[in-house]
């Protein structure tokens, strides 16, 4: 009997396709994939130890570097910990402000994400592009309710930095004129594309017992089957007054994530319209003036505040010694909660899958090595 | 289907996985149809900027065509100073100092030169541009509206000492900060005055006046004291020169620089490297030079000797309009304060 | 000694001559037409992503290839250590040469560098020596990437030279020719019309030709060998600077070639309405215009495939070229031979002339069996080989097929 | 002939010798296989300078092109490449030399006997037997171009004169080809299966524990076991 000869390879730390300074060390036999290991930690910059040095307020500009793609997220959930820990109360105003934050920049995660997925299978980036271009108009927005692009810095204990004006409703209103145009263009290109159903259909399959047992979150784990979205199980700022739909796969694999975040795009498109119509009537301004931003020091207690940020479940737990830096600063990160199920649900595919499967992980490395 | 919980209602919808359709190609071609589509409404369509908008050309044409900057766009932070009267807004109260995350902020207090007590003005203001995050949480904090953030995110250099911005380089005139955020400035504007007005007040004779513009109006006075010109040579330069196109201005720098590197070094054969950060502080206050540490004077002359980079002259790599603007400014200040 | 009998010597330095001229032009001719068709095929799929594209360097970035050119060259030339140095340095070398090769029998427009009686032959004999390049490339570089780009590269061009050349026959058989030149001639009928794709044979012969193409040129969807997603840059990994660009040069001059190719089998080459009665001088220009118009469409259609789809997998492109293309190429064959036997055996089958006529162009009885006849099998062997293919393995539940316990 | 064809007779005839040395005293394998392909060039350049054409191609196609292809292939697939150990000369060096020379002359001596009478002719003498044989074989008119090996001759030829020994060699074919498919069939059969987390799940919902070998991995489980 002829034995192949297994081959170990490594995927990265610089490799176009691992998202970042990822290693995977992979054991091929033939092309089949064998074994693989993750090695991370290259992007590894201390980010809890930090939180446990700097103030409370000094942390927030920290947390935009955790998921870059989605500061905004990341701000409303951290913020959300302490405020919790400091028993503040939000106004309304600004629980709209942060909803809409979140689902545009769920829209333009996904919008990139799916087309980094698709530059992955080998699409020439026409998807990723038409993706950039959504999520650049979405960045400008940004850019103009915080100052940055990207490193918004835009949630403050007890509200967001600056409010919303006219202009930039009618912008988003703008916007969301051309986005249904953007999401049938893009199933039109892409969802039936018989290449697209061969590289994705039952290709790196997360049964759902596994899924819930790995305790991944996510469009990853509703591709599996489980209709679990922090939104509608813990339901946080004013998610409960919106009508929306969870979308879910029924076998787990590459394509039912990969529509999952189609259809999720649409879903944030609702809740976008509902929180803009409901937004004039919702009381109080952008901030609770009470607050003292920079000398916040909340009582002896701990905090866990999570979000649905599009990666998944991101969590921020918090104690407090009553000092004016937390005694102790911990973060769910989604993404590398859900790269600890790549390594299981790569075996047995061609080596050519992982990189497929990686990518509909859509991991962002500034939050699995913080 | 729907899923009732605890909290409610859950609507699920499960996607549509295609299982049911044939698929003999018929998906491939609908999808080179749209791209070709896409494809004619960019080559025939005109460009778009339109926030609505899903086809043309989305480029923009960088260096000749850019975008309009959101007021809050926040860069990097400057120091601003009245116009009028030269006044620097800051008084080193130390806010931006201990809000800084990244620990950027490098304040040393200016001193009474007889009493030796403090006054409410910065007698040096160190900024380490390189690792600053662009928060912003400075310009938040400060009280008396000193330390803005600026549009100018042209700063690539190749010269990393000269990141570390001294108070010479970060300074603006208000009316450019006014120019770049004019809401923003609006609502804080007479509180900031007025605020400057009682700061005025504490700070005896020179103090709190004599940085940035004054090197460029004085350093022909300054000359002859020391071979510090190196960086007003440079900023003499920068300022008084019509830089036309951002292209053409290329020559020129390397010009400037070449002759200040060329001064300097003549400087260096002459005297102490340190004589450029003691003639600046002499113009400021005597006292306020000998609390600076030698390690600190050191840097701080080799920043004055190589302030040719582009963060050290200011408005090198501005946009046109605003370069323009600035000189403006500058040169109406010149004048008020030579009459 | 009249053993060797003496050609005078002037034919001879005027034969050597032409030749020179040729070859420079060739040469010249299919650098400048590859750095046209990065330029072309850059901006056209920028407008495709809303973008522009290239367009600083030169009016509308047309010079673009030219600065990466001189870029390029003025690179460090690097070998790795390890690499096997004679080896490394001349893959490049081998597929350079193999591409000008083919260009020695591939006409432009109705001009023929050299007519070569098995011209066709010819161009996928030296083409096909492109895989030895790659392995040398994949195994010269020393590099588990570049020996596993190499490898699959290999064997993706062995699989697809198969249908490559498989749906080639039929246009031999219609033609009767082995020549490019003869070929190209015998679609001038039907007043420029008379090209090959207009007939179903002829139809499906393109269709699995430029599927087949596309494999050859490593284009999108099977890009596989250079699949930059997956082992960075294939049998390219190790290679920078200027022998870096003699790849890229031979890849844009093969598929050059291939779209000339396509344009003079399928297309009719030079061959349109009014290049006959527009005289040789006139006409000549026109069927260059024609020709560069057909193989630059076909090669935008290339591109519009490269901004369209993902890439196969590596076992599903060998999957597709022996358990799709083969029998569709090779049923396209079979009815090839009904096609030519419908249209042209006269005496040979007396029961053809019974029924419809004397076998002559104008008879388009003929002409119109013989389309519904090899219309009927092709359309038949496809939906046959799609239905095999589409494995429905009735033991199996819905559930393990889906969990992929079918395979 | 004339000089310049004969300069470039003998320059290929170099180059193919020459290769064909390299092939054999050449260490390392991969160069052995490269050198190899460069042989099988010359000889078909070398039909090429006999016009005849179509043999020259095919010699690349096939030669060239797909065989010395599968040899490296070959040689890549298996381990040792770099024949550092090895022994160039095997101790019997002289029976295989024997041999070979045996076959050359088996092959050069009757063509010689045969051809004997027409060896020493002139080119021109040569040439105007094939112009006979062409004419007569077009019915009496001179063909414009006189073919040596065509496509047309050969295709005429396989399919009448050697019929017989034609079909033999393609059963032949297609009897090694099913072979290869069976050996590789089996093989894919027997070989270790990688199992999918959706497999193992499947499975051991089934009862059935994964099956490991003594090296820990995972045994094949065809579908049909697992139903």
């Amino acid at each position: 009997m002829l034995k192949t000869e297994e081959l170990q390879v490594n995927i990265g730390p610089q490799h176009p396709s691992t998202h970042g300074v990822f290693r995977m060390l992979v054991t091929v036999d033939g092309e089949t994939l064998v074994d693989l290991k993750p090695v991370f930690g290259y992007l590894h910059r201390n980010h809890e130890q930090l939180g446990e040095v700097n103030s409370y307020l000094q942390n927030m500009p920290f947390t935009d570097r955790l998921d870059y793609f989605n500061s905004m997220v990341n701000n409303h959930a951290y913020a959300r910990a302490v405020e919790q820990l400091a028993g503040i109360e939000v106004p309304e105003r600004a629980q709209y402000i942060r909803v809409i934050m979140d689902e545009l920049s769920r829209i333009l995660n996904h919008a990139s994400a799916l087309g980094f997925l698709l530059g992955d299978m080998g699409a020439w980036q026409t998807s990723l592009l038409w993706g950039l271009r959504e999520r650049e108009k979405i960045l400008d927005l940004f850019e103009y309710v915080s100052g940055a692009r990207m490193m918004c810095n835009y949630s403050r204990f007890g509200g967001v930095a600056r409010d919303i004006d006219d202009y930039f409703i009618s912008e988003v209103k703008k916007l969301m004129q051309g986005l249904p145009r953007y999401f049938d263009e893009f199933e039109r290109l892409l969802v039936e594309n018989e290449i697209l159903l061969v590289r994705a259909k039952g290709v790196g399959v997360l049964p759902k017992e596994l899924a819930l047992s790995y305790s991944v979150t996510g469009p990853l784990l509703r591709g599996s089957g489980v209709p679990y979205d922090v939104r509608k199980a813990e339901p946080y700022a004013v998610y409960d007054r919106f009508d929306f739909d969870i979308p879910v796969g029924t076998v787990g694999d590459v394509y039912d994530r990969f529509l999952v975040r189609v259809e999720e795009m649409r879903q944030s498109y609702r809740i976008l319209e509902q929180a803009l119509q409901q937004m004039p009537e919702a009381e109080g301004g952008h901030i609770n003036p009470k607050v003292k931003q920079q000398s916040l020091k909340p009582p002896v207690g701990e905090s866990y505040a999570r979000v649905e940020s599009p990666k998944g479940e991101l969590g921020f737990y918090l104690v407090s010694d009553g000092s004016g830096s937390a005694y102790r600063y911990k973060v769910r990160a989604p993404s590398f909660i859900n790269l600890s199920a790549l390594a299981d649900m790569c075996k047995g595919y061609k080596i050519a899958d992982v990189v497929v499967i990686l990518g509909s992980i859509d991991i962002v490395m500034g939050e699995v090595d913080r | 289907m729907t899923l009732s919980t605890r909290k409610g209602t859950v609507n699920i919808v499960e996607v549509n996985r295609h299982d049911n359709n044939i698929h003999a190609g018929q998906g491939t071609l609908k999808g080179l149809d749209i791209v070709f589509r896409k494809f004619r409404k960019a080559l025939f369509g005109k460009a778009n900027t339109e926030r609505d908008d899903t086809e043309g050309q989305f480029n923009v044409q960088y260096p000749e065509e850019r975008l309009v900057l959101a007021e809050a766009y926040r860069n990097m932070p400057i120091l601003l100073y009245d116009d009028a009267t030269g006044q620097e807004l800051c008084t080193s109260c130390f806010q931006c100092e201990r809000v800084c995350p990244p620990q950027v902020i490098h304040i040393t207090q200016a001193k009474h030169p007889e009493t030796g007590k403090p006054v409410p003005a910065a007698a040096e203001f160190v900024l380490e541009y390189d690792t600053c995050m662009s928060c912003g949480y400075c310009a938040e904090v400060c009280p008396f509206d000193a330390i803005k953030m600026d549009h100018d995110f042209e700063l690539s250099t190749a010269d990393h000492p000269a990141l570390d911005v001294h108070y010479t380089h970060l300074l603006r005139p208000v009316s450019y900060y006014e120019a770049i955020a004019p809401t923003m400035w609006a609502e804080v504007r007479d509180a900031a005055l007025k605020k400057l007005q009682n700061n005025i007040k504490r700070r005896p004779g020179n103090i709190g006046v004599d940085h940035g513009q004054k090197i460029a109006g004085k350093s022909s006075a300054a000359a002859p004291k020391a071979a510090t010109p190196a960086a007003g040579a440079a900023g003499r330069k920068q300022y008084t020169g019509p830089i036309a196109k951002v292209g053409t201005s290329m020559s020129e720098d390397k010009l400037a620089r070449l002759m200040a590197i060329r001064e300097a070094n003549t400087g260096k054969r002459g005297g102490p490297p340190e004589s450029g950060a003691h003639a600046i502080e002499a113009d400021v206050a005597t006292n306020a030079a000998g609390q600076v540490a030698p390690s600190d004077q050191a840097t701080s002359g080799s920043a004055a000797s190589k302030a040719t980079g582009p963060v050290a002259a200011p408005g090198k790599n501005m946009s046109e309009d605003k370069l323009a603007r600035l000189m403006a400014i500058r040169e109406a200040n010149k004048a008020k304060q030579g009459e | 000694m009249t053993y060797w009998p003496v050609i005078a010597v002037d034919a001879w330095i005027g034969l050597v001559l032409v030749s020179i001229i040729k070859v420079t032009l060739i040469l010249v001719g299919g650098s400048l037409g590859m750095m046209f068709l990065t330029w072309y095929e850059r901006r056209a799929i920028a407008y495709m992503q809303d973008r522009r594209g290239p367009n600083r360097v030169g009016p509308q970035g047309l010079l673009q290839p030219v600065s990466e050119a001189i870029k390029t060259m003025t690179k460090e030339d690097i070998t790795p250590l390890d690499a096997d140095r004679v080896v490394h340095f001349l893959a490049p070398v081998v597929m350079l040469g193999a591409t000008v090769l083919a260009f020695a029998v591939i006409p432009w427009g109705n001009l023929f560098p050299s007519s070569l009686r098995v011209g066709v032959l010819f161009i996928f004999a030296v083409t096909g020596l492109h895989t030895v390049g790659m392995l040398m490339a994949g195994w010269g570089s020393n590099n588990k990437f570049a020996l596993l780009g190499g490898m699959r590269g290999v064997a993706q061009m062995v699989s697809y030279e198969i249908p490559l050349l498989m749906a080639l026959l039929p246009i031999i058989l219609l033609s009767g020719s082995l020549s490019l030149t003869d070929i190209v001639t015998r679609q001038g009928d039907w007043y420029g019309f008379g090209w090959y794709v207009f007939s179903p044979v002829g139809l499906t012969a393109f269709i699995t030709f430029f599927i087949a193409a596309l494999a050859e040129g490593e284009r999108t969807p099977f890009d596989i060998p250079e699949a930059d997603s997956e082992i960075v840059a294939g049998y390219l990994t190790e290679y920078g600077g200027m022998k870096f660009a003699v790849f890229y040069l031979s890849n844009y001059m093969t598929n050059l070639a291939l779209c000339f190719i396509m344009a003079s089998l399928f297309l009719g080459g030079g061959n349109g309405p009014g290049v006959t009665a527009l005289g040789t001088v006139l006409g000549g220009l026109l069927s260059l215009v024609y020709f560069f118009i057909k193989a630059l469409a076909l090669f935008f259609l290339m591109v519009l495939i490269r901004g369209t789809v993902p890439r196969l997998r590596v076992d599903q492109l060998m999957g597709f070229a022996w358990k799709f293309l083969l029998p569709i190429v090779l049923v396209n064959v079979f009815s090839t031979a009904i096609w030519v036997a419908i249209t042209r055996w006269g005496p040979q089958a007396q029961i053809f002339t019974d029924w419809f006529g004397e076998p002559a162009s104008d008879n388009y009885l003929r002409y119109g069996v013989a389309i519904v006849v090899t219309l009927i099998i092709n359309l038949l062997a496809v939906y046959a080989v799609m239905r095999i293919n589409r494995r429905q393995p009735s033991d199996l539940t819905e559930e393990e097929i889906a969990l992929g316990l079918a395979g | 002939m004339n000089y310049v064809v004969l300069t470039i007779f003998f320059l290929l005839s170099a180059l193919t010798l020459g290769s064909g040395i390299m092939v054999v005293t050449v260490k390392n394998i991969i160069h052995a296989a490269l050198w190899l392909i460069s042989t099988f060039v010359g000889v078909a350049a070398l039909y090429m300078l006999m016009e005849a054409e179509f043999l020259a191609i095919v010699q690349v196609l096939v030669y060239a092109g797909a065989v010395s292809i599968l040899v490296l292939f070959a040689i890549m697939l298996t381990r040792q490449i770099t024949g550092t150990g090895t022994r160039q000369l095997h101790s019997r060096w002289w029976v295989a030399m024997l041999t070979a020379a045996a076959l050359f002359g088996g092959v050069i001596v009757p063509t010689v006997w045969q051809q004997g009478s027409s060896w020493d002719k002139t080119a021109s003498d040569a040439q105007a037997i094939l112009v006979q044989q062409a004419t007569e074989a077009n019915g009496g008119t001179r063909p414009e171009i006189i073919p040596v090996a065509g496509t047309e001759e050969l295709g005429a030829a396989l399919m009448g004169e050697y019929l017989l020994p034609f079909e033999v060699v393609s059963l032949l074919l297609t009897a090694a080809l099913i072979g290869a498919i069976l050996i590789a069939f089996e093989e894919r059969t027997r070989r270790r299966r990688v199992l999918t987390l959706a497999e193992e799940l499947a499975l051991r919902k089934r009862g059935i524990v994964e099956p490991h070998d003594e090296e820990g991995a995972v045994v094949p489980v065809d579908a049909e076991q697992a139903v």
